[in-house]
C-alpha cells in the first residue's frame, strides 16, 4: 500500500518536475509545479509530516504559486523566445548534471543502505503540536529572525513594484 | 548605598550643560553645574556617615564590563578610609572652586561665546572622572577615570583654544600623559598576567605571594603612569605650562585633585610597594629629587601662576617622598593639606588677576595689600600653611613626611628641609612681590573680587589654618595601611621649622626690607640663574632630543620612505595587480546569469569530490 | 478493513448524493429568498412551486452543445472547471456532520475521515481554489475573463489572511486542529460555543470569518471577479453547459463548507443549543408540526387551484417528519444532524440575505478593507484571544 | 512489502533537485528559471522530511518550515523585481538582463 502510494506520487512529481523543465509556456510549468509540490505534500503525509504537508499546500501551493501565476497573467507572459545562448552551458550543463546526480546517487547509496524503510505512522513527531512547541522554544530565535525578514520582504516588495518607479 | 550617585550627578550636569548649556542663561547653568557638584559632596558626605566608621572596604557591584575567557571585570565602586579622604577632598574642593569660579568666569566667555557654559560642563565632566578615578574597585575603572581626567585636563588647558599657547600647552600635556598612561597600561597588562585580575582585592591578596621582580616591575610601570599624572621628573614638563587654562582650572585640576592621583594610586598600590623595596625607593627619590628641582625653579619665575605651578610639582614631590618612604598615610595628609592650600594660593592668585585684569606679571604687581585686603589675608595664610610654620597645616603633613624620610634615608630629609627653606622662600616672594611695596602695574583701577569668590578663599584660609590639625589623616588611615612606627623627634622639627622660617626672612629681606638685593645677587651668579631662570632648559633639552628626531624621522623615514614609497607603492602595486588580473577573470563575468549557475554547479561538483577526496567515503 | 473501505463507500455515495442534491435545491432557495426579498414569486412554474426547476435546470445545462472556442489554451480551459469543483468537494470530506452513527453491528462517524489538522487541510484545499478561477481566467483569452480571473486570486490571496486569523481565534480556545474535537469541547449549551465562550467570545473573530468567506466564495458584495455589469461574467465569460455549472456548484459547494466550517468552529457543531433535558429535542418537533399546520390550513383556503393538492402534502409530509422526530432511536442521530443542518442553513440563508441587499464593492475599496481593516482587526483579536487564553 | 527503502526518498529529491537545477540551466525566462529554484527548494525540504523520519526528530520539519517562509518572502521580493525588470526592459529573457556586463 505505502510503496504503490510512494511510487505513484513520486512518479507524478517527477513527470510534472519534467514539465516544469519542459514546457515552454510559464504557466504550464506553474501548473506542474503546483503538481509537484501536491504530490510531495503527500510524500510528505507519508513520512508523517502532517502539518508541513499542510503547510506545503497553503504556503506553496497556496500563496506562492498563486503570485507566480499572478504574476504570469499580470505580464502576459507569452512563450520563450529562444535568443541568447551560454557556451558554458551548452558545453557544461549537461556533463555537470550528469556527474551530478552519479555523485549523489554514490552518496545516498552509501550512506542509507536499504535496510532503513520508511512506513505510514513510523513517525508521529510531526503534529502541529509538536512543530509549535519546537518552534517557540528551541527554535524561537530563528522565527523571530524569519518574521523580520518577512516584514523586509514585505517592504521591499512593495517598494518595489511602486508605481513611482514607471 | 547607592555609590554610582556620587560621580553620575556631576555627569549629570555635564550633560545638560554640554548638551543645552548654549541657550541657558549663566544663572541656570550655575544651577545646574554647582548645584550638581555640591549635591555630589553632600551625597557623598551622608553615604560615609553611614559607612562609619568604615574599617573595611564597602564595594557595590554594578555590572559585568568585560567578560573575555577568564577574563572579567565587573564595574565596581568601593569605599575604603582612603577613597574617604579622597572623596572628601575632589567633592569639597571642587564646590569650593566651582562656586569660585561663578565669580572669576563672569564676565568670561570665551572664543565663539561659548565659554560660560562650556566652562562649566568641563569642569562638571572633570568631576564625574575624578570621582570614577577615586571610588574604582579595579584598576582598570580606576585607568577610565584616570584618562577621563586627563582629557578633561587636555580640554580645560586649550579653553581659549584660538589662542596658539592654550592649544600648545593642551597637546603637551596630553602627549606627556600619553607617555605615563603607557607605563600604566603595560602595568595593568602584566598585572593581569601575573595575577589574573585587576580588581583591588584580588590582586592585593595575591601580591605578597609574588615574585619581587614581577612586582618591582609592576611597580615602576605603575610609577612611569604616576610620574605623568602627577608631573614629576622627567614628565613634569606639562605641568607649568597647563597654567595656560583659566585660574580655577589650575587650582581644582593641576594643583588640588587630577595631579595627586598619581600618588593616590601609588597609595592605593601599598601592598605591592611593600613588597618591592626598589620600585618604593624609587618613588621616594624621584620625589625628593623633583621637589627640590621644582623649587629651585620656583625660585625665580616672574609669572605668579608659574610660581605657584613649580610649586605644585615640588609639593607632589614630597607627597612621593611621603609614599616613597613607606609613610602613605603622611603622604595622603600632605595631599589633603596641599590641597587646602594649593588651591587657596591659586584662588587667591586668581583673585589678584582678576583684581588687575589679567595681569600675571609680578614684576607688574606690588602693593596690593590695602586694595584687596581680603585677597591678601587669605594668600599670607596659604603662605604660612606652606612654609610649614606650626601650628598651620602644612607643618603637619610636611613634618610627618620628613621625619619619616629620616628615618628611612637621611639625606632625603635634609635635601627636604632645605627645599622647605626653598618653599617658604619663593611663596613668600611672591606674595611680597604682590602685595607689599608700590604698584608697579599701569593705571587699571584694581578692586577686591566679589564675595562669591571671597567666600571660597575664606572657607580655605580657615582649612589651610586649622585643617592639619582638624583632620588627623594619619591616625584615620592607621587601619588601612602598615604601620610605620616614627619617633617623634623634636630636634629634626626644630630644624624644618627653622628652615621655612628662615626662607620666609630671607624672601622678606630681599623683596621688601632692600628690593634691589636680589637682581645683584642674581648678577653675581649670573650663570647659575641664567640656568635656574631657564628651567634648566629641560623644555629645550626634550625638544632637541627627543621632539625634533621624533618628527624629522617621522617626515623623511616614516612619511616619504615608508608610506608614500612603500605603502603607497604597495597600495598602488595591488590595484595595478588587480586590474591585470581582473582584465583576464572578467571573460568569466560574461553577465549571463546561466553561464554563472553553471559555475555554481561546477564549484559544488568540485566540492563533493574534493571533500570525498580528503576525508574518504563516508562510513 | 474490508468493512471499513465498504462503510467508506457507502458514506462517500451517500455524501456525494446528498450534497448534489443540496447544491442544485440551494439555487432554487436561493432564487425563492432574493425572488421573496424583491417582492416578487420567483421560479414558479416547473413543479409545484418550482420545486423542479433545479431538474430542469440541470438537463438543460447537460443538453447545452459544449462550446469549446478556438482562441482559448484547451488543457487549462478544460482544467479549470475541473480544478474549481474537486477542490470545492474535496474540503468537504473532513466536515463531520455529526456524532456517531450504528448501523446494524457498524459504528462509525457522520464523516467521510477525520484528519487531525483537518482546519488547515480545508484552509489548505481552499486555498487551492484560487487556481480554478484564476487559470479559467487567464485560459479563456478574454480581457474580462482575465481581469476577473486577476481580480479573484488577488481578492482570494488577501481574504485569506483574516481567514485564517479568524479560525485561529476559535481553535486557541478549543486546542485542537480536528474538527471532531472542535465540536466536542463546545458541548452543553450555546454558552460554550465558542462564539460566546470565555475568556474571550470570539464575535469579532466570527464576523470576521463570515465577511472573509463571502469574499473567498466570490460572493456579494465581494462578486468582482464576475462582476456581470462590469466585466459581462468575469472569468468565466466563455464558459457554457456543463463546464459553467461547474463553477456554479463549486460556488456553492464552497458556500456550504464555508458554512458548515462557521458552524464547527464558533457555533458549537451538531451541539444543541440547550441541554435535551430542557426540550432542545422537542424544538424540531414544533417546528415541523407548526410547518405542516401552517401549510395545511393553506391548503384548505386554497389561493389557487393545484394547491389544493400540493400544500395538504407538504403539510403531511412535514408533520410525519415531526413524528420521527419523535421516534427515540432515531433521535440520537437525527437531533445532531438537525441542529448541524440548522445552524448551516441559517448561514446559508445570512449568504443569500446579503445577496439581496447589499451592492457590490468598487475594486479598490475592497482591497483597503481587507489590508487595513480587516487584517489588523484579526490581527488584534487573535492577540487578545492568545494573551486571555494564556493567562486563564 | 508495505516499506519504502529510505533511500528512494532521497534520491526523489536529488532527481527533483537536477531539474531544478536543469530548469535553471536551459530556462531562459525569468519566471521560469525562479519556479526552478522553487523546484530546487522543495526537493531539499523532502531531504529535510526524510532525515527527520530518518532520526526519529522533529527538527528536519522546523527547517523545511524556514525554507517555506523564506522562499514566500524570496517570492514576493523576486517577483516584485521581476515585475519591475519588465516595466524597465519590457522583456523575460534572462540572457538580454545582463547589463551589469562589461
Amino acid at each position: 500500500m505505502d510503496v504503490i502510494l510512494f511510487l505513484i506520487f513520486a512518479i507524478i512529481a517527477v513527470v510534472c518536475a519534467i514539465n516544469v523543465v519542459v514546457q515552454t509556456h510559464p504557466i504550464s510549468s506553474a501548473i506542474s509545479l503546483v503538481g509537484v509540490m501536491g504530490s510531495l505534500a503527500v510524500l510528505y503525509l507519508l513520512l508523517g509530516a502532517e502539518f508541513i504537508a499542510a503547510a506545503q499546500v497553503i504556503v506553496y501551493a497556496g500563496a506562492v504559486m498563486v503570485l507566480f501565476v499572478f504574476v504570469i497573467m499580470l505580464l502576459n507572459a507569452g512563450a520563450e523566445v529562444r535568443k541568447g545562448r551560454s557556451l558554458m552551458v551548452q558545453l557544461l550543463g549537461v556533463p555537470l548534471l550528469i556527474v551530478f546526480l552519479g555523485l549523489t546517487a554514490y552518496f545516498v547509496r552509501r550512506l542509507f543502505p536499504g535496510d532503513v524503510t520508511v512506513h505510514f505512522g513510523g513517525f508521529t513527531g510531526g503534529t502541529a503540536q509538536a512543530i509549535g512547541r519546537a518552534l517557540f522554544t528551541t527554535y524561537l530565535l530563528p522565527f523571530e529572525i524569519t518574521s523580520i525578514l518577512i516584514l523586509i520582504a514585505i517592504v521591499g516588495a512593495i517598494v518595489l513594484a511602486r508605481k513611482e518607479l514607471d | 548605598m547607592q555609590l554610582w550617585l556620587i560621580p553620575i550627578l556631576p555627569l549629570a550636569g555635564f550633560l545638560i550643560n554640554g548638551l543645552f548649556g548654549r541657550r541657558f542663561s549663566k544663572a541656570v547653568v550655575n544651577v545646574f553645574a554647582i548645584g550638581s557638584v555640591v549635591l555630589a559632596f553632600a551625597w557623598a558626605l551622608k553615604t560615609l556617615v553611614a559607612l562609619a566608621p568604615l574599617n573595611t572596604p564597602y564595594t557595590e557591584h554594578y555590572f559585568t564590563w568585560i567578560q573575555s575567557g577568564t577574563f572579567t571585570l565587573n564595574w565596581d565602586f568601593s569605599v575604603d578610609r582612603l577613597t574617604a579622604v579622597m572623596l572628601m577632598i575632589v567633592t569639597g574642593i571642587g564646590s569650593l572652586i566651582h562656586i569660585y569660579s561663578i565669580g572669576y568666569m563672569a564676565h568670561e566667555h570665551g572664543p565663539n561665546h561659548g565659554g560660560y557654559y562650556r566652562f562649566f560642563a568641563y569642569l562638571n565632566l572633570f568631576m564625574f572622572f575624578m570621582l570614577t578615578l577615586v571610588l574604582g574597585a579595579n584598576y582598570l575603572v580606576l585607568f577610565v577615570g584616570w584618562e577621563g581626567v586627563g582629557l578633561c585636563s587636555y580640554l580645560l588647558i586649550g579653553f581659549y583654544f584660538d589662542k596658539k599657547f592654550a592649544t600648545n600647552a593642551g597637546n603637551k600635556a596630553f602627549i606627556v600623559n600619553r607617555i605615563g598612561d603607557f607605563g600604566f597600561s603595560l602595568a595593568m597588562f602584566y598585572m593581569f598576567r601575573s595575577f589574573g585580575s585587576l580588581d583591588f582585592g584580588t590582586v592585593f591578596k595575591q601580591a605578597p605571594g609574588a615574585p619581587e621582580a614581577v612586582l618591582t616591575t609592576i611597580g615602576l610601570l605603575l610609577l612611569v603612569g604616576a610620574c605623568g599624572k602627577s608631573a614629576q621628573i622627567p614628565l613634569y614638563v606639562w605641568l607649568p605650562d597647563a597654567m595656560a587654562g583659566p585660574t580655577p582650572v589650575s587650582a581644582l585640576i593641576h594643583a588640588a585633585t587630577m595631579v595627586t592621583a598619581g600618588v593616590y594610586m601609588c597609595a592605593r598600590s601599598w601592598p605591592i610597594y611593600t613588597h618591592a623595596p626598589v620600585a618604593l625607593h624609587a618613588i621616594a627619590v624621584i620625589g625628593v629629587v623633583t621637589a627640590f628641582f621644582a623649587a629651585t625653579i620656583g625660585m625665580l619665575q616672574n609669572d605668579i601662576k608659574k610660581v605657584f605651578a613649580y610649586s605644585t610639582v615640588s609639593q607632589l614631590g614630597y607627597m612621593f617622598v611621603g609614599v616613597g618612604v613607606g609613610a602613605f598615610s603622611a603622604g595622603v595628609y600632605h595631599l589633603m593639606t596641599h590641597a587646602f592650600f594649593k588651591a587657596l594660593l591659586f584662588l587667591g592668585s586668581g583673585s589678584v588677576i582678576h583684581a588687575l585684569g589679567g595681569e600675571q606679571d609680578m614684576r607688574r604687581m606690588g602693593g596690593l595689600r590695602e586694595k584687596i585686603p581680603w585677597t591678601f589675608w587669605t594668600m599670607m595664610c596659604a603662605g604660612v600653611a606652606i612654609a610649614g610654620v606650626p601650628p598651620f597645616a602644612g607643618f603637619y603633613s610636611k613634618d610627618a613626611i620628613l621625619l619619616a624620610a629620616n628615618q628611612s634615608a637621611p639625606w632625603i630629609y635634609w635635601v627636604g628641609t632645605i627645599t622647605a627653606g626653598l618653599t617658604a622662600f619663593y611663596v613668600f616672594r611672591a606674595i611680597f612681590m604682590t602685595f607689599f611695596g608700590t604698584y608697579r602695574g599701569e593705571a587699571h583701577h584694581p578692586h577686591e573680587s566679589p564675595p562669591v569668590m571671597l567666600v571660597p578663599l575664606v572657607i580655605l584660609a580657615l582649612l589651610s589654618l586649622v585643617g592639619g590639625y582638624l583632620f588627623k589623616i594619619p591616625e584615620f588611615l592607621a587601619p588601612l595601611f602598615p604601620a610605620l612606627e616614627v619617633h617623634e623627634n623634636f630636634t629634626l622639627m626644630a630644624i624644618s621649622t627653622a628652615a621655612g622660617l628662615l626662607g620666609i626672612l630671607v624672601a622678606y629681606i630681599l623683596y621688601v626690607a632692600s628690593p634691589g638685593t636680589a637682581d645683584s645677587i642674581a648678577g653675581s651668579f649670573k650663570g647659575l640663574y641664567t640656568l635656574v631662570y631657564n628651567k634648566y632648559f629641560v623644555d629645550e633639552v626634550y625638544d632637541a632630543a627627543i621632539v625634533k628626531p621624533v618628527v624629522n624621522g617621522s617626515r623623511t623615514v616614516l612619511w616619504r620612505g615608508a608610506d608614500a614609497g612603500l605603502i603607497d607603492g604597495l597600495v598602488n602595486g595591488a590595484g595595478t595587480a588587480a586590474r591585470g588580473v581582473g582584465s583576464v577573470l572578467r571573460r568569466m563575468q560574461s553577465g549571463n546569469i546561466r553561464s554563472y549557475a553553471t559555475w555554481v554547479l561546477l564549484g559544488s561538483v568540485l566540492l563533493i569530490v574534493f571533500s570525498v577526496m580528503l576525508w574518504g567515503p563516508l562510513q | 478493513m474490508d468493512s471499513f473501505i465498504v462503510i467508506s463507500l457507502i458514506k462517500v455515495l451517500v455524501v456525494f448524493a446528498v450534497l448534489m442534491t443540496t447544491l442544485a435545491y440551494l439555487q432554487w432557495v436561493e432564487r425563492k429568498v432574493i425572488a421573496h426579498i424583491q417582492v416578487r414569486p420567483g421560479p414558479y412554474r416547473v413543479g409545484p412551486h418550482g420545486l423542479l426547476q433545479p431538474l430542469a435546470d440541470v438537463i438543460k445545462l447537460i443538453t447545452k452543445e459544449d462550446l469549446l472556442p478556438s482562441y482559448v489554451n484547451k488543457p487549462l480551459y478544460l482544467m479549470a472547471p475541473f480544478i474549481s469543483v474537486s477542490m470545492a468537494l474535496l474540503s468537504i470530506s473532513v466536515i463531520p456532520f455529526g456524532p456517531t452513527i450504528q448501523v446494524g453491528p457498524y459504528r462509525t462517524w457522520m464523516q467521510l475521515t477525520d484528519l487531525n489538522i483537518g482546519v488547515i487541510f480545508i484552509l489548505a484545499v481552499s486555498s487551492l481554489g484560487v487556481y480554478g478561477i484564476a487559470l479559467a481566467g487567464w485560459a479563456s483569452n478574454n480581457k474580462y475573463a482575465l481581469l476577473g480571473g486577476l481580480r479573484s486570486s488577488a481578492q482570494m490571496i488577501s481574504y485569506e489572511l483574516p481567514l485564517s486569523l479568524a479560525v485561529a481565534g476559535p481553535l486557541l480556545l478549543s486546542n485542537t486542529l480536528s474538527l471532531r474535537e472542535l465540536v466536542g469541547t463546545q458541548a452543553g449549551g450555546f454558552w460554550h460555543w465558542n462564539v460566546l465562550r470565555g475568556p474571550f467570545p470570539q464575535i469579532f473573530s466570527f464576523l470576521i470569518f463570515l465577511i472573509a468567506a463571502f469574499a473567498e466564495t466570490n460572493r456579494v458584495p465581494f462578486d468582482l471577479p464576475e462582476a456581470e455589469n462590469e466585466l459581462v461574467a468575469g472569468f468565466h465569460t466563455e464558459y457554457s453547459s456543463m463546464k459553467f455549472a461547474s463553477f456554479f456548484m463549486a460556488e456553492y459547494a464552497n458556500m456550504i463548507t464555508v458554512s458548515c466550517m462557521a458552524t464547527l468552529l464558533f457555533l458549537g457543531g451538531w451541539n444543541a443549543p440547550w441541554p435535551a433535558e430542557y426540550g432542545s429535542s422537542l424544538v424540531p418537533v414544533f417546528l415541523f408540526a407548526i410547518a405542516g399546520v401552517i401549510a395545511l390550513y393553506h391548503g384548505m383556503n386554497a389561493a389557487r387551484k393545484r394547491d389544493k393538492y400540493t400544500f395538504p402534502a407538504f403539510g403531511v409530509i412535514f408533520l410525519i417528519i415531526a413524528g420521527v422526530f419523535l421516534l427515540p432511536f432515531v433521535q440520537s442521530w437525527l437531533m445532531p444532524l438537525f441542529w448541524f443542518c440548522a445552524k448551516t442553513g441559517t448561514i446559508l440563508f445570512a449568504f443569500m440575505w446579503i445577496r439581496g441587499t447589499l451592492p457590490r464593492f468598487r475594486y479598490d475599496q475592497l482591497m483597503g478593507f481587507t489590508w487595513k481593516f480587516l487584517f489588523p482587526v484579526a490581527m488584534l483579536n487573535l492577540l487578545v484571544t492568545g494573551f486571555l487564553v494564556a493567562w486563564f | 512489502m508495505s516499506a519504502i527503502p529510505i533511500s528512494w526518498f532521497l534520491a526523489l529529491s536529488a532527481v527533483l533537485f537536477a531539474l531544478g537545477v536543469a530548469g535553471f540551466l536551459f530556462r531562459r525566462n525569468i519566471v521560469t528559471v525562479f519556479m526552478s529554484i522553487e523546484l530546487m527548494l522543495n526537493a531539499v525540504n523532502l531531504s529535510f522530511i526524510t532525515f527527520s523520519y530518518y532520526f526519529k526528530k522533529v527538527d528536519g520539519h522546523l527547517f523545511a518550515f524556514f525554507v517555506m517562509v523564506v522562499a514566500a518572502a524570496e517570492a514576493a521580493v523576486g517577483l516584485a523585481i521581476i515585475l519591475t525588470v519588465f516595466k524597465n526592459r519590457a522583456t523575460l529573457n534572462i540572457d538580454e538582463v545582463d547589463s551589469m556586463k562589461n
